[in-house]
């Protein structure tokens, strides 16, 4: 035991890192699905 | 291009000392700091030289952001970054005569702050004054080239400081580490064998950013907002 | 269409999402003057900004026969700096232009723009007025082939910009292109030669200044 | 194009654990520990690689002007900071045991600390309102600038330490094929990801753009 978590840390936080940065990519696709909705339905009004 | 620069770097500088405004700001702040670091010295000890030279050339670090700011804020006050811009002169022109400038001005204040580091951090200065002074006046350009650059950041509406400051700090590494072990081994007077890398990365520095900023200056000072 | 000293060429010019100025054609002629005039957010500064090359278009070309530094630029900021005596100013401008140092041509100037009796003062303590008579003596200094004035009328009193128009009238007679934004169309109307209209982005007329009629402009244009 | 590296990624991934874990032998004197070096090395090298990318494609925007380029600088810088700042931090979880502190002055090391430093400020210039209508511009200047830098903080940094020798050995010496194997596959996993999130990323800062001007056509019409 002992200098096993430091492997595992290093794993976990490789991992998490890249997650939150997939996340990051998410939100901001969503963010602007939202902008294009908003776009269309303006042009509909047209 | 050298005339035009020159006339940019007297104006700069007779707007500089005649306000005297920008000049004190920088000193003062200098001061300051150089006084704050001299509180983590017991009474009646000495800093360590290389902790003495790493204070000097980090208040030599925030008088430059104060002087770059000052002089491209020169400009944005009445919009004559437009006449710089319209005149025949090359835009590079504008950068070498503000790095003139500002080297100018950071060495006037560093010879209020050298005795002040002097004074204040215990210091005794073993090595020669005159090689000192020629290792401050070229990691200074090295500073100056880039901080002119990177100067006209601060152009147009966003003029953040902080942004700057954010900026220009970790660029600014490599010649900040040259200048405090070369104004290390200045002040504690040691043999001077390690010193020809240190140069090199000194010469380096310079040679990099004044040729970058030779090519990238006119992408940065632009009549747009 | 003739050759002229400046030349637009289907130019937009968009900050943003917002567009400023569409398919802008134009032609600057030498000795012509042009007034430029439009409602408030029609580009017209924008429009001068893009004659001047201080600003890129962000579609379409212009194209010039111009030199560096053969263009007078004044703006709604008076390009001066106010810790510096008049005189100091000027052989600032005339060292950036590459002009030889001199001291005549600076008087002359002064005197032309009647500054004469201030020329030591500094710049800072002018009145919105002298600046821009100041502002007009840099321009006239370099010697411009093109003058671009972005209401140069702006905070002067009548006898001011009675001596203005005078200068522009003179400066384009001598063989310079002017284009020049202006909010007074009545009375700069009977200075120059050509108007050009701005209206939502687009050129909305362009033709003889005697042909312009400015009474549709009413309540929109006049500020 | 980006789903297949996506899930090249995510295969060549899970062998790369495999590898990690069961595969790649135990070293003799660092013990498990010395396996912090397989996920730690790819995230040091596409970092580097990210940081090459940006000045590539700042270059290419400040020559072409195409916002393309823009964009690629963008989303490599964001994966170049995200990817030192790990390397960052597997490199301390390696420190710590292997040599009994978390930060030690090496070059590598401190190169990386200060690359992150300039590029974490890059994406905050990116992030604020800097240059105004010249912000791209701006941008490519530094991301030149920043990767100028890159060589001379190296070499000071070495010279710094070599005036005060280090206290610390050099990593691991010899390595058996086995480890040879298993970094490369890690090191592959990695690109392959690194490739699926650039192209992603870039292709979103394309849509936003592309979002922009209709905006700015859709304002005409009116």
């Amino acid at each position: 035991m002992g200098k096993e978590v430091y492997l595992f840390a290093a794993n976990i936080l490789v991992w998490v890192g890249l997650g939150c940065y997939v996340a990051f990519l998410a939100t901001s696709q969503k963010r602007l699905e939202r902008r294009l909705n908003r776009l269309e339905i303006l042009n509909d009004d047209n | 291009m050298l005339g035009a620069a020159l006339a940019v770097a007297r104006k700069d500088l007779k707007l500089a000392l005649s306000g005297a405004q920008g000049l004190v700001q920088t000193v003062l702040l200098g001061l300051l700091l150089i006084f704050i670091m001299s509180l983590s010295r017991e009474p009646g000890e000495m800093s360590p030289p290389l902790a003495a030279a790493a204070i000097f050339w980090l208040a030599t670090a925030f008088g430059q952001i104060l002087v770059f700011n000052f002089l491209y804020g020169l400009e944005e006050a009445e919009g004559a970054r437009l006449g710089l811009l319209l005149s025949p002169a090359p835009t590079q022109s504008v950068w070498l005569g503000k790095a003139v400038a500002g080297w100018v001005l950071l060495f006037c204040c560093q010879l209020v702050f050298a005795p002040a580091a002097v004074a204040f951090l215990g210091q005794s200065v073993a090595g020669s004054v005159g090689l000192g002074l020629l290792v401050v006046a070229a990691v200074d350009w090295g500073l100056c080239a880039l901080g002119s650059l990177l100067g006209a950041l601060s152009v147009g509406r966003s003029s953040r400081e902080s942004l700057l400051t954010v900026i220009l700090f970790p660029l600014l590494v490599p010649a900040l580490l040259a200048g405090i072990r070369l104004l290390e081994t200045v002040i504690s007077g040691r043999g001077l064998e390690a010193v020809g890398a240190w140069t090199g990365t000194v010469v380096a520095f310079d040679a990099v950013f004044t040729a970058a900023a030779l090519i990238l200056f006119p992408f940065l000072y632009t009549g747009e907002e | 269409m003739a050759q002229g000293l400046l030349r637009l060429c289907r130019v937009s010019r968009f900050y943003g999402e917002r567009a400023v100025l569409r398919n802008i054609e134009l032609v600057l002629a030498p000795g012509q003057a042009l007034l430029v005039v439009g409602p408030n957010g029609a580009g017209k500064s924008t429009l001068l900004r893009l004659l001047a090359g201080l600003l890129p278009p962000s579609e379409g070309e212009i194209t010039t026969e111009l030199a560096p530094g053969e263009i007078g630029y004044l703006g709604h900021k008076t390009l001066i700096y106010p810790k510096l005596t008049a005189r100091a100013n000027l052989a600032f401008w005339q060292a950036m232009f590459g002009l030889p140092r001199d001291d005549a041509p600076i008087e002359a100037v002064l005197a032309r723009v009647g500054l004469s009796r201030f020329a030591d003062e500094e710049a800072g303590v002018f009145s919105r007025g002298m600046s821009q008579r100041l502002s007009l003596a840099r321009v006239f200094l370099t010697g411009p082939r093109l003058l671009l004035l972005d209401e140069p009328a702006s905070g002067l009193d009548p006898a001011s910009a009675a001596m203005l128009r005078r200068e522009i009238r003179a400066a384009a007679d001598a063989g310079a292109a002017v284009a020049w934004v202006s909010h007074n169309v009545a009375a700069d109307l009977a200075v120059c030669d050509r108007v050009v209209l701005l209206r939502g982005c687009r050129v909305a007329y362009d033709g003889p200044a005697r042909d312009f009629d400015p009474s549709g402009l009413a309540g929109e244009c006049v500020c | 194009m980006i789903r297949l590296c996506a899930l090249a990624a995510a295969a060549v991934s899970i062998l790369a654990q495999y590898a990690i874990w069961f595969y790649a032998p135990v070293e003799e004197t660092m013990g498990e520990v010395q396996k912090i070096f397989y996920t730690h090395m790819p995230m040091a090298w596409w970092s580097l690689v990210s940081f090459v990318v940006v000045f590539v494609a700042s270059i290419l925007y400040l020559a072409k002007r195409r916002d393309v380029y823009a964009r690629l600088a963008g989303a490599a810088a964001e994966l170049g900071v995200l990817m030192s700042g790990l390397a960052l931090a597997t490199g301390m979880c390696w420190a710590k045991p292997i040599w009994g502190v978390w930060w030690t002055w090496d070059p590598r090391l401190t190169t990386t600390l200060v690359m992150w430093f300039v590029y974490a400020a890059y994406l905050l210039l990116r992030a604020s309102d800097v240059g105004g209508q010249r912000k791209d511009t701006v941008l490519a200047v530094l991301g030149i600038v920043a990767f100028l830098d890159v060589p001379l903080v190296f070499i000071s940094a070495r010279y710094w330490r070599s005036i005060h020798p280090a206290v610390l050995g050099s990593q691991g010496g010899g390595m058996e094929p086995e480890m040879w194997l298993a970094m490369a596959a890690n090191l592959v996993a990695m690109g392959l990801l690194w490739l699926a999130l650039l192209a992603a990323r870039t292709k979103q800062l394309a849509a936003g753009a592309a979002v922009t001007a209709l905006l700015r056509h859709g304002a005409s019409r009116n």
